[in-house]
C-alpha cells in the first residue's frame, strides 16, 4: 500500500454514528463531542475502510 | 352535389368496410369531392354485423354519419332488414339478388339486384371477393367517381398477392352494371 | 481507489444529506459513486433517477442530470430516457418498497427487455420514509406499523425475481460488505444490460427499533454473520440454507440489449426504405 | 413534401400531425379506440429515426413520456378513458416538473371500462380535474380529421413553449373517422421548439425564469447541467426545502405562465353571431352537428349564432363571459351527463340562460336534435 | 360500551368510527398523512375477527376493498392525493358495479408529491371529476376530530344505502390533529346495511330495482346466486349487450339514486344566517376558521352568516342557491387555489357576488384572514 | 370423465360465445368447468375472477359468482375476496397482457403471499381483444399490429417468473393437450396455496394470420411438436432446448397459506386480548 | 372403457371450426354446412377427445 | 378558560410531541375543557425542529393553531429563536437555564428558567427524559391540570419498561416549581 492516511474532508457532515470507528481495523478514530477526531493518525494503514463505509462521506483517505 | 349518404353493410368479414376505405379514399384522389367515413366498432365487429358509411359533398362535411342514406349496399338479409328503414325513398339500394326482402313498403325507387355472390364465386372463384364485386357496381352506378381511381386505391389497400384477384371482381362486378 | 475527485460526484452544498445518523442509505450512495467512477462513465452523460423513499433522495446529493420522479415508477422513466438517448448511462436508485412493492411491475419489464440500466434497490426490509410499514422484504414475524402481530407476508428474494424475469446481471451485497458492492455496481454498469443490484441495507431507525435489533453496528454485525459467498453458500446444510442468504455476482449473462436492438430496427428499416423509395 | 389530399383516420391524423410537429418519441400501452395511434407511430417513427416502445401499462408510458421529453426529444403518448386514469398520477408529475409532452385521450363511453367503441365527451372534466392537486390545464379538443393534424401540431407547440404537458382530447368519432385532408407542407408550419438554456453551466438553476413568460429554459440531459428535478415543491434550483414560499412562488409560476400565453392558446371559433340572440356552444365531434344545425335554423330564419371551443382549457372566461353578454340564451350540446356546460354556466354569471343538451350513452347528437332544440328555444 | 371522551386523532377517528359502523375489511398502501389509519386497522381489525392487508399498490387496494365489498363485508381503503389518483380507474369500476365501500382521502398539498405533510383541499374537484367518463360521487369532509367519527359513520351508510363508494375528504389539518371526543355508544347510532336480495335464485336479476329509490339488492358472494359483475355497461342482468339503451337506463339510475337520496345524504350546517347580507361557505378544516371567523366579526356588529358544507359532492346545489338568493356576498375561503368556489359560483348564478379566498401551499387560513375579508367586503 | 352434470356450469342462455370459431379460449373455459368439477368445487361457493380481453369474457359464460374487472387487476379484487371470506374457492382468469403486462404487479405478489387462489393465464401471445399488438409472451421477431418490423421485446416465461414469485404450484399446458390441462387445473385448485397454470394457446386470428401460422389446426400441432413433458424436455439438446419448452407440472410445494395465516393471527390476538381483558 | 359415444348436445353453438374432426381419432365426424355432424356413430370408441376440445361446448360424449 | 395556546417546541428527538399529547390527553381525561393538538410533520421531524401545540378552552376550538401563544417550552436555541416572536406579551415561557437568549426585547412578562436538562442528566440520570422533566415543571404552573391525571396518562404513553423513570422525570420537575 502507498502511504495513505485517514483526513477528516468534511467534519460538518459528521452525525457521530462511530461506523467508522467499529469498522477501522485498527485504532485511529475516536468520538469528541459526537463529532469524529482522528487521535492516533500514525496507528492508520490507509486500508480506506473509513472512508467507504461512512455513511456521511466525512472521511477521506489520502496520499500523505 | 351537396351531401349524399352511402351506407354500405354486411356480415362481419364480407369487406364491407374496407369497401366503404377504398370509395372514400379514391374519392379523396380525384380531389373534387370532400369525404367522411365512418364505420362499426365493437361487439359487432366481432362476427356479427358489420357497417361503413361514407358521405361525400361539395361542401364541407358537418356531421360525418348516415342521417338518412342515399344509397345503400346490403350484403346479408340482417343487414338490409337493419338499414332499410333509413334509406331515402328517393335513395337507391343494392341488393345481392338472393337476399331476402323482408318489407318490401320501405323499398325505395331504385333497387338495383345482382348476383354478387355468385359472380365471386363463379366468375372470379372466391367468395369473399363479394366486396369488390359490389364497390364494382357501385362505382358503375356513381357518376362522381372514377374507376381508374378506384382500381389505383384497391391496388395499395389490399394485400399485395390479392391485388390482381381483387381487381378482377372489382371489374366483374363493374361490368356488369355497365354491359 | 480513492479518488481524489471523488468530491466532484456530489452536491456538497446539499450535505449533510437528511438520512438519520449511521443510516445505510449513504453508504450505498458512497458505493454507488465510486463504482461510477471506477466504471468510468462521464457524468455529463451519465442520469440518475429513483422513485420516492429515503432512498428516493439520493439523486438529489449526486451531481448528475438527477430526476426525483413519482413512488415506485423511477425504471419506467428511466426507459423513456435511455429509449429516447440511449448514449446516456442510467442510473436507478430505488428502495424495497419502491421497488419490489408498487413498482414491482416496471422491474420485471425492465428486466424482461435487458435495457442498458443499473438499478442499485436500496433494501431495509421495510417503508423508511413513512415510518416502518413492512414492506415485501420485511421477514416473516417481524413488527412493523401495520405489523402489530408480527408480519404474516412471506418476503421477496428481489434478485432471485429480476433473475427469472430476465436481469442479465443480478448482484446481492449489503452496506457491510461495501467493497463487494462497490464492485458489484461497478460491473453492473459496465454490463451491457439490465443489471440489478440489491444492496441489502440497515434501517435502524424504523426497523430496526421495531424489532429489537440495535443499532446500524449490531445491525451490519448480523449482515456480517447472515450473508455468505454464494460459493460457500453452496456448501452450507439445508437447515443452515434455511437461515443464511447468499451474496456476490448471482447472474452474469449475455443478451442483446433492447435499445441496441432498436437501433438496428432503424437501420433495417430505413435501408428498406432507401431500397423502396 | 407531399402536400396532395390523402385520406386519414383521425388517429392517423394524430401521427401525421405530431411528425410534422417533430415528435420523436412515443410511449404506450394499447387500448380501443386509441390503438391506431400506437399500431403508427411504431410503423412510422423508425423510418424517421424515433423511437416507439409498448410499455407494460399506462402508468409505465406516462412516465417513460416524459423520461423521452426529459432526454430532449418531443415526446407524445395516446390512450383512452380506463388508461387516461391511470396516467392522473404521472400526468401530474409532468405539469410539475414542467415537461412538454403530449398526452392524446381518445375518449370513448364509461364510466369503468363503460362501451369502448361509443364515442363520448365524458372526460372533459377529467382532463382538468384528473390529478390530485392544484394544477394548470391546457387541453385540446379537434372535431375533424384536419384540425386533428393542425391541433396536434399546436399541442406540441403549447406543449414546448409553455413546458408543459397538453392534453389532445379526440372523442372516438373523430378517432375512427376518416376525411380527406390536405396535409400542410412541412415549410409552412410553424414549429415551436422549447427554449433550451444558454450554455452556462456554472450555477445554473433550472427553474429560474428570464423573461417574461415565466417559463424557464430546459436543457436535454447529457448537456452537462446537472440539474435536479423533483415533484415535490422546489425553488429555482430544483431542490425541495419543504418551504411554503417555494410552494406559493413555484404554483403562481405554473399558473401565470398559462395565463401569460392565453390569448395565444385560447382557440375559439365564432360564426353567425352578430346579430344572434341564441348561441350554441360546442366542442369536439359535436361542434360539427352544432355547425350545421346553426346553419339549417339560419337558413329557416332563426338568428342562431354558434361558438367552437378548440382549447377546452384553460377555460376561455372572456369568450363565454361576452358571448353571453351578447345572447340571452345559450345551448350547450355535448357527449355527457352535463359537464363543461357547468363552467359555460359559472362564466355566463347570470347574463345569459346556458341550457344543456346531453346524450351520455354513447349515441351522437345529430343535427337535427340540436336545431329542435334551437327552435324550441326561439 | 365506553363512551367517556377520548383523545383521539383524525386518522384514529376515521378508524373509531369505521369500526362503529361496522367495518371488516381494509386494503390499502402506506402514505403520509394517511398512514395512521391503515396502522390502526391494521392494530384493530383482527380484535374483532375482521382483515387487514397490506396491497402492494393503490390499485390493488382500491381493488381489493371492492373484492371485500363483494364478499360481503364493509369495506374501506385510505390513501392520500398521489394514491388517490392511482385509485380512480378502480374507483370509477366500484361506481359503476355499485360495490358499497369507504374511500379515505386525507389531503396533502399537490400536485404530484408536493408538500407531503402539509394540509391541502386541492383534492376536492378530484373528488367529483377524477375517474374517467360521467359517475355520481358522494363525497363528505369532516372538519373535527369528532365530526370525523360522526360522518366515516355516515359514509358507510349511504354507501350501503346507495351501493356506491363513499369519498371522505379529511385534509391534513383534520387528519393529523387530536381532539377531545366523546364517541358514541354502539347502540346509539344508526347503522344502515346494504339491501340483500331476497333469497329467490332463479332468474335472479341482480341490477334490478325493487323499490323506488332505484337501488338493487345486493347479495353477498357464496349466497348462491350465480350472478355476473362488469365495467361494462349492462342491463338489469349484469350482463353487457353493448346497446347505448342499456348504457342510458344505468347511467340514469346512478345519477337518480343519488337524486333520490339527495335531501338524507346532504349534510349542510347553517349559521347566523337570519340577518347576514354577507356569508362565509366553508368546508373541511377551513370551516373552523371560517366559523370562528364569523363569531368574531358578529362581534364587532357585521351581519355575517356561516354555512359549513359537509357532504361536499352531490353539490348542495339548493342550498346555494338559497344562500345566494339571500345574501349579497359569499365569501369561499379554500386551501387551493380556488376549486369549489367555481361551484359555488356556478350555483349562485350571478344573484350574489362570490368572491374565492385561497392559500394554496401548505398553509391555513386563520380566523383573522378570513375576518378581514368580511371586514373588507362590508 | 365426462360428467352428464357439466351443463349446470354454464350460463347455457349466454351461449354461443363471442370467440371467433376454433379459438382455443373455448378449450381452456372447458377445462376449468372440468376441473371445478373434478376438483369437487361447491359450485355456490366459488366465484370466477377475470381482468380486461378475450379471455376477461370467459366468467360470462360460467354459472357462479363472477366478475369481470379492470384490465390486469383480477387477482388483486380476488385478493380482496379471499381475504374477506376464505372460504370461498377463488379461480381467477387472465390473459398475457391483462396477467403478464398491466397486471405483473399483482400477479407476483399474489404468487408472494401464497394466497389460495387458482389463476388461469390464458396465453395466446397477442393481445387478442384490441387487435393483435405484441404482448409480453409474443416471441421475438413475431409481427404484432405494433411490432411492424418483427417484436424486438423478449419473451416471458410466465411460469418461470411465477415460480421466482413464490407460487406454489405452477404448471403449464396447452390448448392441444387439454387433458393434462385439466388434470393441471383440478389439482392447482386443489392445492392449498397459490397456484399458477399457464395454458397455452392459440389465436389464430390475431396472432396466426399475422404470423402466417394457419389456422387453429396448425396452430395446435405446433404446440404438440414444442411443448414437451418437463422430464423429457431435461434429456434434449441444449440446442433443442433452445427451441422447446416444458410442460406439465413445474413446481409444488408446501407452504403456509397467506389466509390460514391471516386467520391463526385473528385466533392469536383475541386470545391475547381475553388474556389481557 | 364403458360404451359410450358422441353426442351434439348443442347443435346452434358449433362454428364449424373443425377442431372435433382433426382430434377424433377414428372416422366419427364430418362438417356439414358449416355444422358439425355425426356422420358414422358406430365408429366411436368414446374416447372424449371430441368432447373435451371443442371450443364451442357442443359435443357430449354419453353412455348409451 | 377562554383560548389558552400552548406550544412545545425542542429538537427532534427530544420528545417535545410525546409531551405535547400526554398534556392534551391529561385534559380530555378530566373532562373540564375541550383540547386540541398538533404538531410539525415532514422534513422538520426528522432531525430538525419538532414542535407541538396544544389549545385548551371551555369553549368549541375553531382555529386549531396556535395563532399568538400563552405558554412556549422551548429545549433549544433554535426552537426559542424560532418560536419567541409568536409568545405574547403576556404569555408565559419555560426554558432550560442554559438556553441562549437571543432577542431578550421580545421576551414576555413571566420567564421561568429552569436547569430541565441538569435534572434529568443528573437526578433521573437519563437525559432523554428531559420532555418530562419540562412536563412535570408546565404541570406545576398550570392551574387547568391535575398532576394525578398526567401520570396516569404517562403511564399509558411510554413504553412500559420506562415508566418508572417518566414519572421519576416528571416528578422531578414537578417538584423544582412547588418546593
Ligand atoms: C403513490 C404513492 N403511494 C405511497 C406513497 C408513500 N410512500 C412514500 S415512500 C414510501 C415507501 C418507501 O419505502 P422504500 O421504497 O422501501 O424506501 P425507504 O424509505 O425504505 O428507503 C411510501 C409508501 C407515495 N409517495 N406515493
Ligand atoms: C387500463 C386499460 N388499458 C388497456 C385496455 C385495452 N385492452 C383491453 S384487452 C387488452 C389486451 C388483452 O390481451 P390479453 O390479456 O392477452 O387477452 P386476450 O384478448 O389475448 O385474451 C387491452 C390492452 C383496457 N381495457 N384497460
Ligand atoms: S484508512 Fe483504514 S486504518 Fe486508516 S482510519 Fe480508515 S479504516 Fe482506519
Ligand atoms: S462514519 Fe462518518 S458520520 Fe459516522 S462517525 Fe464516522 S465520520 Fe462521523
Ligand atoms: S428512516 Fe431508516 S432508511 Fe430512512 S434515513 Fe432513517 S435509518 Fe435511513
Ligand atoms: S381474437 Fe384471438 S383470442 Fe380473441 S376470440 Fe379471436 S381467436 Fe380468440
Ligand atoms: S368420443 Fe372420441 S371417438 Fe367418439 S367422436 Fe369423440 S373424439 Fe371421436
Ligand atoms: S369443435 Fe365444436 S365448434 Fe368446432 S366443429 Fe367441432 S363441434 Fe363444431
Ligand atoms: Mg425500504
Ligand atoms: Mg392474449
Amino acid at each position: 500500500m502507498p502511504n495513505k492516511k485517514v483526513e477528516i474532508d468534511a467534519p460538518d457532515w459528521c452525525k457521530g454514528c462511530g461506523i467508522c470507528i467499529y469498522r477501522c481495523p485498527v485504532d485511529v478514530l475516536e468520538l469528541k463531542e459526537g463529532k469524529i477526531a482522528i487521535t492516533k493518525p500514525d496507528n492508520c494503514i490507509g486500508c480506506e475502510m473509513c472512508e467507504l463505509i461512512c455513511p456521511d462521506f466525512v472521511l477521506k483517505v489520502v496520499e500523505k | 352535389m351537396d351531401r349524399y349518404e352511402i351506407r354500405l353493410s354486411g356480415a362481419g368479414g364480407q369487406g364491407a368496410i374496407l369497401a366503404g376505405i377504398i370509395l372514400a379514399d379514391a374519392i379523396t384522389k380525384a380531389d373534387k369531392f370532400n369525404v367522411a367515413q365512418t364505420q362499426s366498432y365493437g361487439p359487432e365487429a366481432r362476427g356479427g354485423a358489420s357497417k361503413a358509411e361514407v358521405i361525400v359533398s361539395e361542401k364541407v362535411i358537418a356531421y360525418p354519419k348516415v342521417t338518412k342514406a342515399d344509397f345503400l349496399l346490403a350484403l346479408t338479409d340482417s343487414a338490409l332488414k337493419k338499414y332499410l328503414p333509413d334509406l331515402k325513398k328517393t335513395g337507391s339500394l343494392l341488393i345481392d339478388e338472393e337476399v331476402f326482402i323482408q318489407d318490401k313498403d320501405l323499398l325505395p325507387k331504385e333497387v338495383i339486384k345482382i348476383p354478387i355472390f355468385k359472380i365471386a364465386r363463379d366468375q372470379v372463384g372466391k367468395i369473399i371477393t363479394a366486396n369488390m364485386v359490389a364497390l364494382g357496381a357501385m362505382t358503375a352506378l356513381f357518376d362522381f367517381i372514377d374507376k381508374g381511381e378506384i382500381e389505383k386505391v384497391i391496388a395499395k389497400r389490399v394485400p399485395t398477392d390479392t391485388v390482381e384477384l381483387n381487381l378482377e371482381a372489382f371489374s366483374a362486378g363493374y361490368r356488369f352494371i355497365v354491359e | 481507489m480513492a479518488n481524489p475527485d471523488i468530491n466532484k460526484y456530489y452536491r456538497r452544498n446539499k450535505l449533510p444529506h437528511i438520512w438519520c445518523p449511521g443510516c445505510g442509505h449513504g453508504i450505498i450512495t458512497g458505493a454507488i459513486v465510486r463504482a461510477i467512477d471506477q466504471a468510468g462513465l462521464d457524468q455529463d452523460k451519465t442520469v440518475v433517477i429513483s422513485g420516492i423513499g429515503c432512498s428516493g433522495r439520493a439523486p438529489g446529493y449526486l451531481k448528475f442530470d438527477t430526476l426525483h420522479t413519482t413512488h415506485g415508477r423511477a425504471l419506467a422513466f428511466a426507459t423513456g430516457v435511455k429509449m429516447a438517448n440511449p448514449e446516456l448511462n442510467l442510473i436507478v436508485i430505488t428502495g424495497d418498497g419502491d421497488g419490489a412493492a408498487i413498482g414491482g411491475n416496471h422491474l420485471i419489464h425492465a428486466c424482461r427487455r435487458n435495457i442498458n440500466i443499473t438499478t442499485v434497490m436500496y433494501n431495509n426490509s421495510i417503508y423508511g420514509m413513512t415510518s416502518g410499514q413492512f414492506s415485501p422484504t420485511t421477514p416473516t414475524g417481524s413488527l412493523a406499523t401495520t405489523a402489530p402481530y408480527g408480519n404474516i407476508d412471506t418476503q421477496f428474494d428481489v434478485s432471485n425475481l429480476a433473475m427469472a424475469a430476465g436481469a442479465t446481471y443480478v448482484g446481492r451485497s449489503t452496506s457491510y460488505h461495501v467493497r463487494e458492492l462497490i464492485d458489484l455496481i461497478t460491473n453492473g454498469i459496465k454490463h451491457q444490460g439490465f443489471s440489478f443490484i440489491e444492496a441489502v441495507t440497515h434501517c435502524h431507525t424504523q426497523f430496526g427499533r421495531k424489532n429489537d435489533l440495535g443499532g446500524p453496528m449490531e445491525m451490519m454485525e448480523w449482515q456480517k454473520e447472515n450473508y455468505i459467498p454464494v460459493k460457500a453458500w453452496a456448501k452450507l446444510s439445508a437447515a443452515e440454507k434455511e437461515v443464511k442468504k447468499t451474496r456476490g455476482l448471482l447472474k452474469e449473462e449475455e443478451r442483446e440489449e433492447y435499445t441496441d436492438k432498436y437501433l438496428a430496427l432503424i437501420k433495417q428499416v430505413q435501408a428498406g426504405e432507401e431500397k423502396n423509395g | 413534401m407531399k402536400t396532395e389530399k390523402v385520406l386519414l383516420q383521425g388517429n392517423e391524423a394524430v401521427v401525421e400531425g405530431a411528425l410534422l410537429a417533430g415528435v420523436r418519441f412515443f410511449a404506450g400501452y394499447p387500448i380501443t379506440p386509441s390503438s391506431e395511434i400506437a399500431e403508427g407511430f411504431s410503423r412510422r417513427l423508425p423510418l424517421v429515426g424515433g423511437k416507439f416502445i409498448q410499455m407494460e401499462d399506462e402508468l409505465g408510458a406516462m412516465a417513460a413520456t416524459i423520461g423521452g421529453s426529459l432526454a430532449g426529444l418531443k415526446s407524445i403518448t395516446a390512450t383512452s378513458g380506463p388508461g387516461f386514469s391511470l396516467k392522473q398520477e404521472n400526468l401530474g408529475f409532468g405539469i410539475m416538473i414542467e415537461a412538454p409532452c403530449v398526452v392524446v385521450n381518445v375518449s370513448r363511453t364509461g364510466p369503468s371500462t363503460g362501451l369502448p367503441t361509443s364515442p363520448s365527451q365524458g372526460d372533459i372534466m377529467q382532463t382538468r380535474w384528473g390529478t390530485h392537486g392544484d394544477h394548470p390545464a391546457v387541453v385540446l379538443a379537434p372535431s375533424t380529421v384536419s384540425n386533428t393534424v393542425d391541433l396536434t401540431i399546436k399541442a406540441f407547440n403549447f406543449s414546448e413553449m409553455l413546458r408543459t404537458p397538453v392534453i389532445l382530447m379526440l372523442d372516438e368519432v373523430v378517432g375512427h373517422m376518416r376525411e380527406n385532408v390536405l396535409l400542410p407542407a412541412a415549410d409552412a408550419i410553424e414549429i415551436i421548439d422549447r427554449k433550451r438554456p444558454d450554455g452556462n453551466k456554472a450555477n445554473f438553476k433550472p427553474y429560474e425564469v428570464k423573461g417574461h413568460d415565466h417559463v424557464p429554459p430546459m436543457p436535454d440531459y447529457g448537456q452537462g447541467y446537472h440539474y435536479h428535478t423533483t415533484g415535490l415543491y422546489h425553488d429555482e434550483t430544483g431542490f425541495p426545502r419543504g418551504k411554503s414560499e417555494d410552494a406559493e412562488k413555484l404554483m403562481l409560476r405554473l399558473m401565470h405562465k398559462v395565463d401569460y400565453y392565453r390569448d395565444e392558446i385560447t382557440l375559439v371559433e365564432k360564426k353567425y353571431l352578430s346579430d344572434a340572440k341564441i348561441a350554441v356552444l360546442a366542442y369536439g365531434s359535436v361542434a360539427r352537428s352544432a355547425e350545421s344545425a346553426v346553419e339549417m335554423a339560419r337558413n329557416n330564419g332563426i338568428k342562431v349564432g354558434f361558438m367552437q371551443i378548440k382549447t377546452v382549457w384553460p377555460f376561455p372566461e372572456k369568450e363565454v363571459a361576452e358571448l353571453a353578454q351578447k345572447v340571452d340564451k345559450i345551448i350547450v350540446p355535448e357527449l355527457n351527463y352535463g359537464q363543461y356546460v357547468r363552467e359555460v354556466t359559472r362564466a355566463a354569471g347570470g347574463m345569459a340562460e346556458v341550457i344543456p343538451l346531453n346524450r351520455f350513452a354513447g349515441q351522437l347528437i345529430s343535427p337535427a336534435t340540436i336545431k329542435e332544440m334551437i327552435e324550441e328555444e326561439d
